[in-house]
């Protein structure tokens, strides 16, 4: 549960040198070939693309775009169709029951997957079974709506490889809890 | 010329479920009433029948409460709670528990059959003729004239025989059968005039029969073919009465939704 | 104890939807559903049109068709003659959305039948319903038929003339249209209504 | 916790720092526990004023749980009055809508203008990049190579306050040349006062009204609705001249449906029947105004029967319009109206309204207009500007000769028309030209370049030759996407903004405070310019520290505070609307070279004008063509409300409105769809037909603000058609250098596909904000 949370952490923040650092010292290639390899998957190779190209391709995808965001990066989003709606809100009283504030830095939605990635790595020892909730209440939903629409609109492929990654590693989750 | 800002609420309220509904009540009604008319008169063997008639109900039931929106709220308990004669949903929800309750005293052999029958011909009555009277109690919905009250309960017990002509040996559902079609038949081929003596909605109410009025011909010609094949061959004739009563019951209540206050009017 | 009743003045309405978005707001109607909607008629032919704008909504009818054929008497009417849905009853048959002849029902996605109140809440607070509130042309005006002072009775004692919707279904509006625009009041042309 | 933190840097790029433990946790609340009603819960009310048009009412905004969840008029506000229209109901629909702007953007280097390749950045990158270039500009060109468009109530800081700081005279608000120029001018150069941005019609008073061209009731300005529904009320008669039946005219006596573009006959055959019957008021005219002699010698020819030809309205009905307005005078009026370029002769044509009006003796007299007074506002007191601020307004100075201070360089639009205020359409040629000299720099604020101003092509090609293009805006829309830098500020719901001071009968302050806070990284005007302006070395000009200091200020200066402000929302003063409270205190209120109602204008013969309106014959219809008449939406403002769900589900798209016999002889059907061509070739739609007995044949309609093309306002793109895109063409109005946008025909283009849009109900579920 840690990593899926902190890839997804890596992944939704906004594209920067430490993302940069990541993908030149391979941190983040390995960290995606372990999260595969626990549960049967081929490990995905991640594009070479350049920091400017992620950057683009970033804010087309989640942040501004005249053709309207493909896919807004809320995780209650995909579930209520609605920002600032029941399901935030519950996300929200989640983060409080499990001790979690939005820190004052922090200029977005609490729903926002980074945030998320990070509440799910934050709860995953502590508590595993919160970190579980969080992953399939509020990551899968997303990941499922999102999943082709961002296959078909990114140009570099990064965020379609690990967004597939991730919503295959939950179904396997899935299918081993089941 | 006519234009909104806004919507009326004119949209279906109704939807193919709804026509399910319309078949599985009629079934259940229909098998529950010719099951208490077998009781009346020999009570020996009714167990088949029963639990057949039983099975329809609960498919009822149960495609009522998957459509319907308040699903998991529980309110269905105000049927129950609650005196409304007006209500036609209400006689039916009564109708069809008390069916099922005789229907299960029978099928189990407990207590005086012929009065537990006596009692299911009332209560499978109220199943046969609830459908009919919902639509007919709408004075806003031209398409649902006073006709209906008696074409459902008619076409309800055919749809009921067509089954059981295939269950049941010929020699004893296919007469009935004949005429619960004849019966159909002769209300369907009557509804249009209905239409057109309907006083102030006449106009409206052939204008949305004429709208198409292709499949209500299809089904009055099934009609047709159910009551004439009755005694000749009475498999198909059931296959036909059960299209054709499907058809026009569906037709009318799916088409009888639309909303004359908004295009019309 | 009250008769509330909403009358609309057609002759200052413009149509302009004011109404009907204060709504959607202070009621939190669902997309794709509207408890008010403005209706634009055109009448006549160049150069001599009519055009009525008419604002429309549940009519709390004095005997309402929605509430009898109700199997579990979730639709109501209040003893102040509000026809009123009570969700915790509904058991969202549509019965009632069938038996409006002014389509004033929609089956709300929550599963329950909804539909104007008058802003019940509202009233019970003594304020207007939020549609009269906020009305730029001042064409609604919303008060207690029982109470001799509410000025419901002046506007009725002014207006030229007073039309109900469809009033062949007996259905006795308490919303009513005041100085319709074209001599028919509020029906077409050639439409059915009118034998 | 620590552990966490350690295994969390793992991976550099997860340490997002967004969440931290509290330690303590709160309470467990079931998730099936009844959805309360937002009214059950604890509502608090915040003052402010609306955004959604730019008429300003004051609104009491609902907030429950931390959520604005409806928005009411203020109650004792003069334009509001406790009422509001659909567009000001709605804006909350646009403040939680998920596509809004939400922390700056650069374009990403090496990619163009238009490609929409961006990268995020921080506030600090962002501002630090625009000040490098615009002093790189500066430099090389000097501080008025930037130009600065602007419109909503947040311009104040980017076409007035910081451009006059900066020293640019090129700042300009479509609201403007594209809307109220001529009006203005008109009205400078007869009375010698503004219109302003609320039209000072004695509504209430007066007993005969005669709209031209006014869709009251249509563009619903909330205030003047109220009134206007009011004087019909208490028996006002009224006269509606339109090509087309609109909805004033649903409600009025007469309808005149007058031949496009004649409308100046009109007027001048009603000043001729007026003075050749004697039905003027003789005594108001010769106590307030000059020159009516030449008007009545000027005036001879303008017969009833000269008129018909041009106007097709019977000389017969000509004549008892006007006997009936002499019967009512003085309570007798014919408002202003506010988008008055029309066909190029705007200005004469405005003068000819006034001069009616004053001939009725109404101006300054209950029952016809009143003098609107603004209220008593002291500006902040920082150093002089440079520079005057240019932009004007919807009541922009336009009058008097401009004196220029010494080293700075005149508008560039300056020789191409009379009047005193910029025209915006005119400063896109120097973009392209650099002629009279280069504009390089654009800093655009809440304008949408590509629906409001005329010849879209050229604006596009303009704005890929800048050297810097700034967007300021809520939305992504269209043009924003081009620039170089976007900047996202948060909506009006969100932010303080400058006092507004309203010219009224009552004048009166508003002030625009935040109802919540803003959501993600969006930051008001304000302080977006106080930034941009420390960085452009102009400290001096904010040495206010923020905006509540800086309102503070202001208001203690005229003895009030800004907590009483937020207490009250709107500060009332006392007026002075009639002539004869002026009088009584021995004051002249007509600031005219002669000091009183100039029916001739002598500084217009001056400069080559016709000192008195004569009528020019429209461009003529080409033949196959109709004219493409455009209004308004009650429920939509402009083209900036057809993303909100909310007014979308009320009115989804526009139709052409084809008089129903045209449509039935050139074989379309009703609520078909079509394409509508104009005579440069630009094509729009697909777009629905309505047939219609409310238009004359000669002439098609469009409600503007639709046919966005830009696919990210989901809910707008694609629906209807742009009158704007079919502007390619407008006549300068070589007075008020309004942009005259009445000439463009069109023809209709049969066998357009039927459009598969979902729902609007469908689309909002699917994205419900």
């Amino acid at each position: 549960m840690e990593w899926i949370g902190l890839i997804t952490a890596a992944t939704f923040r906004s594209p920067g040198k430490a993302l940069e650092r990541d993908l030149q010292s391979g941190s983040l290639q390995s960290a995606l070939e372990q999260l595969a390899k626990q549960h049967e998957l081929t490990p995905p190779r991640l594009p070479r693309a350049p920091l400017s190209e992620l950057q683009a391709a970033y804010t087309r995808l989640f942040a501004a775009n005249p053709a309207g965001l493909p896919a807004p990066p809320y995780a209650a989003y995909a579930l209520d169709d609605q920002l600032m709606g029941k399901a935030q809100e519950a996300l929200e009283a989640f983060y409080s029951e499990h001790g979690l504030a939005p820190r004052d830095g922090w200029r977005d939605l609490p729903d926002h997957l980074s945030a998320l990635g990070e509440a799910i790595a934050l709860l995953a020892n502590p508590n595993p079974e919160a970190a579980r909730a969080l992953a399939f209440g509020y990551l899968k939903p997303w990941l499922e709506r999102y999943v082709d629409v961002i296959a078909k609109e990114d140009t570099t492929g990064f965020y379609a490889t690990v967004c597939t990654l991730l919503k295959n590693v939950l179904e396997a989750e899935d299918e081993a809890q089941s | 010329m006519t234009a909104f800002y806004g919507i009326p609420g004119a949209e279906a309220f109704w939807h193919w479920t709804t026509l399910v509904h319309f078949l599985l009540v009629a079934l259940a009604g229909g098998t529950a009433f010719y099951t208490a008319i077998v009781g009346l008169r020999e009570p020996g063997n009714l167990r088949g029948l029963a639990w057949l008639s039983l099975v329809f109900i609960i498919l009822d039931l149960f495609m009522l409460w998957a459509e319907s929106p308040a699903r998991l709220r529980f309110s269905h308990i105000w049927l129950f709670l609650s005196f409304a004669p007006l209500s036609a949903i209400w006689w039916g929800a009564w109708g069809l528990s008390l069916s099922a309750l005789m229907l299960i005293l029978l099928g189990t052999k407990l207590g005086p059959p012929r009065f537990w029958s006596g009692m299911l011909a009332l209560s499978s009555t109220i199943v046969l003729a609830y459908p009919g009277y919902a639509l007919a109690a709408n004075a806003a919905r031209p398409l649902w004239d006073h006709l209906v009250l008696a074409l459902f309960p008619a076409s309800g017990l055919l749809l009921a025989l067509a089954v059981l002509v295939w269950l049941r040996p010929a020699n004893e559902a296919a007469p009935w059968l004949q005429i619960a079609a004849l019966a159909s038949l002769a209300l369907t081929a009557l509804y249009p005039l209905a239409l057109a003596s309907g006083g102030a909605d006449t106009r409206a109410a052939l204008a949305l029969w004429f709208q198409d009025w292709g499949w209500f011909l299809l089904g009055g010609v099934l009609l047709f073919l159910a009551a004439f094949l009755a005694r000749r061959s009475p498999a198909l004739a059931g296959a036909c009465a059960l299209a054709g009563g499907f058809v026009i019951r569906s037709w009318i209540v799916e088409h009888g939704q639309h909303s004359l206050f908004v295009h019309g009017f | 104890m009250a008769r509330y009743a909403m009358l609309i003045d057609l002759a200052a309405c413009v149509g302009c939807a004011a109404c009907a978005a204060a709504c959607v707001l202070e009621n939190e109607a669902p997309p794709g559903h509207n408890r008010l909607w403005i209706r634009q008629r055109e009448l006549g032919s160049f150069p001599n049109v009519i055009v009525e704008y008419r604002p429309e909504q549940c009519l709390h009818c004095e005997n309402p068709p929605c509430v009898p054929v109700c199997p579990t008497g979730a639709s109501h009417k209040t003893t102040d003659g509000l026809v009123m849905v009570e969700v915790e009853r509904c058991i969202a048959c549509a019965a009632c959305i069938a038996a409006c002849p002014y389509d004033a029902r929609f089956m709300n996605p929550a599963g329950y039948v909804d539909k104007c109140t008058f802003c019940e809440h509202r009233v019970k607070e003594g304020q207007d319903p939020a549609c009269v509130e906020t009305c730029p042309t001042g064409c609604r005006v919303f008060g207690d038929l029982d109470d001799p002072n509410s000025s419901l009775h002046e506007w009725l004692a002014k207006a030229e003339r007073v039309d109900v919707l469809r009033p062949e279904m007996g259905t006795g509006p308490k919303l009513m249209y005041l100085n319709t625009p074209s001599k028919l009041g509020l029906r077409n042309p050639g439409s059915e209504v009118e034998s | 916790m620590k552990l966490n933190r350690r295994r969390f840097l793992t991976l550099s790029a997860a340490s997002v720092g967004a969440l931290a433990f509290t330690g303590e946790a709160r309470a467990f609340r079931a998730p099936w526990a009844a959805p309360q009603k937002w009214y059950e819960g604890e509502v608090k009310t915040v003052f402010s004023y609306c955004e959604n048009c730019f008429w300003k009412c004051g609104i009491a905004v609902k907030v429950a749980g931390g959520r604005v969840r409806k928005i009411d008029g203020q109650p004792a506000n003069p334009k509001s009055r406790g009422r509001l229209c659909p567009r000001g109901q709605a804006g909350v629909a646009q403040l939680y809508d998920p596509d809004r702007l939400k922390r700056p953007l650069i374009r990403i280097d090496g990619s163009s203008r238009g490609d929409g390749k961006y990268r995020e950045a921080s506030w600090e990158e962002a501002l630090d990049y625009i000040a490098e270039r615009m002093l790189g500009i500066k430099e090389k060109y000097g501080p008025e190579a930037i130009a600065w468009f602007g419109h909503g109530s947040g311009d104040k800081w980017f076409v007035e306050y910081l451009p006059a700081a900066w020293g640019s005279p090129n700042a300009a608000k479509p609201a403007v040349s594209i809307c109220t120029a001529p009006r203005e001018t008109a009205s400078q150069w007869t009375f010698g006062r503004p219109i302003g941005g609320h039209e000072p019609v004695d509504w209430t008073e007066t007993r005969y009204i005669v709209l031209i061209g006014h869709h009251i009731g249509e563009d619903t300005h909330n205030t003047q609705l109220q009134d206007f529904s009011e004087a019909l009320r208490l028996g006002a008669k009224l006269v509606v001249v339109d090509p087309r039946f609109s909805t004033a005219a649903s409600k009025a006596n007469r309808w005149l449906p007058i031949k496009p573009g004649t409308d100046l006959a009109l007027l001048l055959s009603w000043i001729h029947v007026l003075i050749k019957e004697n039905l003027f008021d003789r005594e108001y005219i010769k106590k307030y105004t000059v020159g009516f002699e030449e008007l009545a010698v000027h005036s001879n020819k303008h017969t009833p029967e000269w008129a018909e030809k041009i106007t097709e309205i019977p000389a017969e009905t000509i004549r008892a319009v006007a006997r009936e307005m002499a019967a009512a005078r003085p309570r007798a009026v014919i408002p202003p109206g506010r988008h008055t370029v029309w066909y190029g002769d705007d200005t004469q044509r405005m003068r000819a309204v006034y001069i009616l009006n004053t001939l009725l003796g109404n101006y300054g007299v209950p029952g016809g207009f009143y003098l609107a007074k603004p209220p008593y506002l002291e500006k902040y007191p920082h150093p002089p500007f440079p520079l005057e601020p240019a932009a004007g307004g919807c009541s922009g100075s336009s009058g008097g000769e401009e004196e220029l201070p010494e080293g700075f360089k005149p508008r560039a639009d300056k020789d191409k028309f009379f009047a005193k205020t910029t025209a915006i359409q005119e400063l896109i040629e120097p973009m392209l030209t650099g002629e009279p000299y280069p504009i390089r720099g654009l800093v655009a604020y809440g304008v949408n370049l590509f629906h409001s101003i005329p010849n879209v092509p050229r604006t596009k090609k303009a704005l890929k030759g800048l050297d810097l293009y700034v967007a300021i805006d809520v939305l992504p829309q269209e043009h924003v996407m081009w620039a170089d830098v976007v900047l996202p500020e948060c909506t009006y719901l969100e932010r303080y903004d400058d006092l507004v001071g309203i010219a009224h009968k009552t004048p009166f302050i508003e002030l625009r405070q935040p109802a919540v806070e803003p959501l993600w990284d969006s930051k008001p005007g304000w302080w977006i310019a106080r930034e941009l302006g420390l960085r452009l070395g102009l400290e001096e000009f904010f040495q206010w520290k923020d905006i509540e200091e800086y309102l503070n200020t202001r208001l203690e200066l005229i003895g009030s505070s800004l907590a009483e402000m937020k207490e009250k929302g709107t500060l009332i003063q006392r007026g002075r609307p009639y002539l004869k409270d002026w009088e009584r205190r021995r004051r002249n209120p007509f600031r005219t070279p002669s000091r009183k109602i100039e029916l001739y204008s002598k500084t217009f013969a001056d400069h080559g004008l016709d000192p008195l309106p004569e009528f020019t014959p429209p461009m003529p219809v080409p033949a196959g063509f109709y004219r493409l008449l455009y209004g308004r939406s009650p429920v939509h403002s402009f083209a900036k409300t057809q993303n909100n769900w909310i007014l979308m589900e009320l009115n989804p798209e526009n139709e052409v409105w084809i008089n129903r016999h045209e449509g039935e002889a050139i074989g379309v059907q009703h609520g078909e769809y079509v394409w509508i061509e104009n005579d440069t070739g630009v094509r729009e739609g697909p777009v629905r037909v309505r047939l219609t007995e409310r238009i004359r044949n000669d002439c098609v309609y469009l409600v503007h603000g639709f046919g966005h093309k830009s696919r990210g306002e989901r809910l707008a793109s694609g629906r209807g058609a742009s009158d704007n895109a079919l502007q390619t063409r407008y006549v300068l109005d070589p007075i008020s250098g309004g942009a005259a946008l009445r000439n463009n025909f069109v023809k209709i283009i049969k066998g357009a596909p039927r459009p598969k849009h979902k729902h609007i109900g469908q689309l909002a579920r699917e994205r419900r904000l």
